[in-house]
């Protein structure tokens, strides 16, 4: 079992989401988070002083999968959120060693 | 000259007061129902009109709506540019019994709310720099006109016997219409119909409504322009239209949607309002009740209308203002009641006459063309000129920070976090 | 018929508008207190007042309570139905300055906030649907007679010389103890009083409590119904007992609490401005600051009632309503000075009189019977028949999308994405 | 003693209730640009005054301020404690057209806003309990006096002809100094001005600029006491100096920073407000709106000057409240019209007289140098005694949870969780 | 050292830390997300257009947790998270490599 | 590939972030969280009824990197996040099996 994680643009949530159901998977869960890098925050002026904003908006998506799913699954994401500009985001995948369904009790892939 | 009387230039000194509070009232019924990244694009939009019509209205537009009719009925002489010589106002020597500078601050409110009104069709995607043009060019050319055609004793509708008491025309067709020319230029926000906008904070939308309710009372009683019973009677009306106009919308929505949702209540309310303002000096209190309950449920049909037609009128200006606007100013060629203020005539259920319902539609017709014309070309010359419309990266970061270098809300503890330049 | 005063008119046709204005107020002043999933319960609660109540005031309800007398006191007779035939108010011939329709509206303002009182203490588990009919029933049933008995010159406790300036009675206790009957068919919220359930937005409180504040100079001083030495000290009177009813509840909570909250600070003040409604127009100054005081002090204390008694009486309606409007009645019998307003006689402390004081004790007591029992009564039947409760799913999800398919709040990315069905 | 006129009195009623309105609108216009943590402090700090000042005007205040003359235009006496005795006030008698006791009321809503402006300066820093130790002494001490030298026929300012229609001095410059006193003693924040501490909520700053500027209405149109010409001219005056304050600050903000923002707007109305106060019933129309300009676009220049001289002057009351302040009073002495008003001379510009010029700079000078060194002892007083700020760990964590014990907002699921200790 | 993540009903995050606590875990880490999956999120309308919203609200609780105790506490979760309504969300586990208290520097287990 | 995920007190957020900046760390993702711990919420009053709020809000940095910048980056967030006090809070360590770019599809660590 493994987990990806992936942060991306906000606006193109609902386009990943898109591909992903498409490609079978069940569920994910999304947290807003502030991201830091190589984009640029906006700038904001409040009577006439200038702030940066250090961190912009994106969006984590945590998908739990079959290991064998993975590679095509981090595939789709890449395709779904790029854009091409600077701040697409990045996707990562960690290892899991159990997963429980809390309704049923049911472990491992029949959790998903 | 009429002596002035405190008691009715204490009404509407206050009723100046009640329709400037209008114009954050109506920024924020707007500005709720807009997505986070827009909410300060639409309370800008609004609060700018305060400063930039006001500042016109006294320099030009004033002078416009209200001089010495140029002949015709159709514009007012520039005698007045700057309120320079300000004495009575043309045909209306001898009659009010108000302070000249009351009338004008009065109807100034009226010139700065009208436009503000537009600002819900075009919602989420006009530069900022192209509203500032649109508002000022559209307050002198479209606005002053009409004001003069129907509220200036010289203008030509007011001479047919065209009947508006406070703004059925004027304000709601004449705001209505030109919010629909300026989307079919603007064009629609990317993703509509298809993407869901909900609402942003439907607290700032109820909180806009009760203002605009508060407000509305100066604005249609206080255009008795006294405090005797016609306002008294207008103020009841007013009211009881908004109540009606509630209880019609939620009525219909529930039959057809199984809810009764607050944006409703709020919605019907100001369609109530809306349908009302013509009609508020000219009708009894139940005929009221009737105009603003049929308001109610026709605006809230009437929405279906942009899924049809496929125009983006993001907040429904055109459903509730144009159409609303004109189920009042039709009605009151139906209800008019000469009982209730003598200065009009019977119309169609008290009269059986229907001449007032013939200049009513003379006077929505002539409004619908004219400032339907105008601001279609309007829009077309700035958007060829300056473009009206922000680009699409702009359009999905929002207007907040891509117009106004701001950001609405910073609950959190990152936000307020950073550094100055 | 005396002539109507246009100065008189003025500030009638204001304290219409400053009483509409209270509503929203009321909203908000309670929606900033529940949690953000019963946002929009709350306001349309409140809201849906306005729509509901106003029709059905001028249909029915201010003939019922400003109707010739049908005899004995206790309720009016319906030739006022539809405002047909509206000439002068049985028993005010002669006495209005103003256009009785203004009467009429200024009226319908108190009809239509007293049952919106109520929702305070029904917060957070009430049917949208069984709120509707209470609302509309009890606006029938139970206020119109009681405004009877008190505000019609032909009321049975009027005639008494029972005193009630703006609505202690009538207002505040009729309101509190239909909160109390109608909690106790209701029950308490799930998971009260252990479960933590903070308010979502103090400063909407606030704001809720400003626009409050700044309404009850219409509602008090408005029962002047005139411009006069008597609005005037009617409205200082207002404004001292709200500062000094925030000033003595923050004494004692800082002392029981180790803080003064702006929670403490809202509350004293509308405590004040409770206590003082009855008094306005009946007391000096220093009457009203000491009144204020005393109802800012004891509603605090009260509310330790609730968990006592283990009634949920969530957003404090007993303790602030109820609670204040006793103090204030009974309190009018101790302070009235016949200098003030010479239409009353002095009470306990300045005439040594305890006519008056008894006087108040028949009106409060006669309210809290007529009014708790049909409340009570009438919550029974309609729990009956539909249902006061949501069910427990719907409680746990809130009102807000279960009752009317909407959310208060989208301020994330993620909220505002999603598909039109 | 002439007679109390309806129509004028309905004004001044209306006023007073606006005045009174303008406290939460101020409150909500700085909540807004605080850190979400500091939100209930700023608001508390603002209603407070509403409680505290407002007892204290009618148990002392009034008195040192509208009182019989103790010599010399100083102070006034001490007859009106507790309002014992209230006949005709000193100097008005057989003026006055209202009830005396609505220029008590009047006038005490300018003792509760006046410190209240204060509050703007020291957010996110100050003790509760200091703040209102300040608040209570400062009304009493330095509000009562000034306005007694200014607004008291018996003043020695207005005994000099030294003019202020609304409170140029007695109210804006007055709050100014005292806000740069409190602050020179209080300190800056920690992390000013290197860290971002961005508004956390621009839609209230927004409505609190709405609620002010309405407000300001009855402030300044108020000050004629009566619904006259005068009154109507100071109403139109006061909106037309907001409207050009918010279109010169947005004209020079858009040249300096590229855009024009909506706390730009916002703020320039408030600036030309202020301007315009001193002078809205002594200048023409087309005056008023260069004095807004020039204030707009002045006052947004003078906020670089806390940067110059490292004051943290958190929300610029100094650059909006005290520069406005003097821009206006100065200017009086420019453009002062006796066409406008006959009870004032003709300034430099239409009068080519410099005497009244010369008044107006003693008058700013006098209260600037009273206001700020009595401030400045008061805030060492309270400082060495008390302690005026709050410590490190507490301005970190916020205002409202340290000094309130509450938390503004609470949107998600898990702050809504909790146990009942 | 483990992590055990759960995504569980918001209203349910009082009664799992009550019982958490009461196996003497001695802290957690929350997070507000909003969840995709079989659960169906509610029907919204704003004036005529009705809106099925995506997501549902949940929330993410994160627990650092010694090896051996990770089943038992999978266990008292899914007890006290479950309503075996459709929609009660996931537990994972995940190996963690080392675990430091910043207050004290402290590491492994005694920086729980 | 690392992933140093770490809950830190909001106010020192900008510090870490600066320290971490100066070791060469291109990017993180914040979120901002409520912690459960040993450091007691604060104590609210509504109305005389008393509330301990139980939650403590906390920011959560995730920081990909290199295997090899582990020890020196924790190193580094406790200097700058510390305050001594309870509740500084904890930083742990999992171990990330790939990493991938989403504007350009690269892999492991060009990825970050
Ligand atoms: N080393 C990192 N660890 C965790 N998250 C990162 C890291 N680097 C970047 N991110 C996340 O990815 C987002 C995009 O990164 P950025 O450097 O701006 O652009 P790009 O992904 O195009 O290289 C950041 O906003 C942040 O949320
Ligand atoms: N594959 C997944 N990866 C990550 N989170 C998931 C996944 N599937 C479900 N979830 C989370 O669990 C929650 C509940 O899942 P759902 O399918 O609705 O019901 P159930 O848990 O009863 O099967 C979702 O809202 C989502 O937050
Ligand atoms: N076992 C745990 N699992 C996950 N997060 C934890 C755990 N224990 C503590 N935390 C997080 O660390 C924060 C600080 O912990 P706390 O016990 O209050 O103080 P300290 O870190 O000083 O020991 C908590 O608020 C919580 O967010």
């Amino acid at each position: 079992m493994k987990l990806v994680t992936a942060i991306v643009k906000p606006f193109k949530l609902d386009e990943v989401r898109d591909v992903l159901k498409g490609m079978g998977v069940e569920g994910m869960t999304i947290t807003e988070v502030q991201g830091f890098g190589r984009q640029r925050g906006q700038t904001e002026v409040y009577r006439g002083a200038e702030y940066t904003v250090n961190f912009v908006p994106k969006v984590r998506l945590e998908v739990l999968l079959s290991a064998d799913a993975v590679d095509g699954i981090v595939e789709a994401i890449v395709e779904a959120a790029r854009t091409g500009k600077i701040g697409d985001g990045k996707i990562w995948v960690t290892d899991v060693e159990g997963v429980t369904r809390i309704r049923t009790g049911e472990k491992g892939s029949d959790a998903l | 000259m009429p002596e002035i009387d405190s008691g009715d230039t204490a009404w509407v000194l206050m009723s100046i007061a009640l329709v400037l509070f209008m114009v954050p009232g109506l920024a924020f019924f707007y500005a709720g129902m807009v997505r986070s990244k827009n909410v300060l694009g639409m309370l800008m939009q609004n609060f700018f009109s305060l400063g930039l019509v006001s500042v016109l209205w006294v320099l030009l537009g004033f002078s416009l709506a209200f001089g010495e009719d140029l002949g015709g009925g159709f514009v007012g002489a520039l005698d007045f540019v700057g309120l320079a010589g300000l004495g009575e106002i043309p045909g209306l020597e001898g009659a009010l019994t108000i302070p000249p500078i009351a009338f004008v601050a009065f109807q100034m409110m009226f010139a700065v709310i009208t436009p503000a009104l537009i600002t819900g069709a075009i919602a989420d995607r006009m530069k900022f720099a192209a509203w500032v043009v649109f508002l000022a060019v559209w307050s002198v050319l479209v606005y002053a006109p009409v004001a003069h055609w129907v509220f200036s004793p010289g203008g030509w509708l007011f001479q047919r016997g065209a009947l508006d008491f406070a703004g059925g025309t004027v304000v709601h067709i004449n705001a209505g219409v030109a919010a629909l020319a300026l989307i079919v230029v603007l064009g629609r926000r990317r993703g509509w119909p298809g993407e869901a906008m909900p609402p942003h904070s439907l607290p700032l939308t109820l909180l806009g409504t009760g203002i605009l309710w508060f407000g509305w009372f100066g604005f249609n009683a206080g255009s008795a322009l006294g405090a005797n019973g016609l306002a008294a009677q207008a103020l009841i009306n007013t009211h009881i239209a908004a109540a009606a106009g509630m209880c019609g919308w939620l009525l219909v929505e529930r039959i057809k949607d199984g809810k009764a949702t607050t944006l409703g209540g709020a919605s019907g309310a100001v369609a109530g309002l809306v349908a009302i303002t013509p009609c508020a000096g000219f009708v009894n209190t139940m005929s009221a009740l009737a105009i603003g309950a049929v308001a109610g449920a026709v605006c809230f049909l009437a929405i279906q209308l942009k899924y049809r037609l496929r125009y983006d009128d993001s907040l429904d200006v055109v459903a509730v203002h144009l159409v609303g606007g004109i189920i009042g100013s039709v009605l009151l060629g139906v209800f008019a009641d000469a009982g209730v203020n003598d200065a009009a005539p019977d119309g169609l259920l008290f009269g059986g006459n229907a001449e007032l319902l013939v200049n009513q539609f003379i006077a929505v017709g002539a409004t619908l063309a004219f400032s339907g014309i105008l601001s279609l070309v309007l829009a077309k010359v700035i958007d060829l000129a300056i473009g009206l419309r922000v680009d699409e990266d702009d359009e999905a970061q929002g207007l907040d920070t891509t117009q106004h270098a701001e950001t609405a809300y910073s609950f959190g503890d990152v936000r307020s976090l950073g550094r100055v330049a």
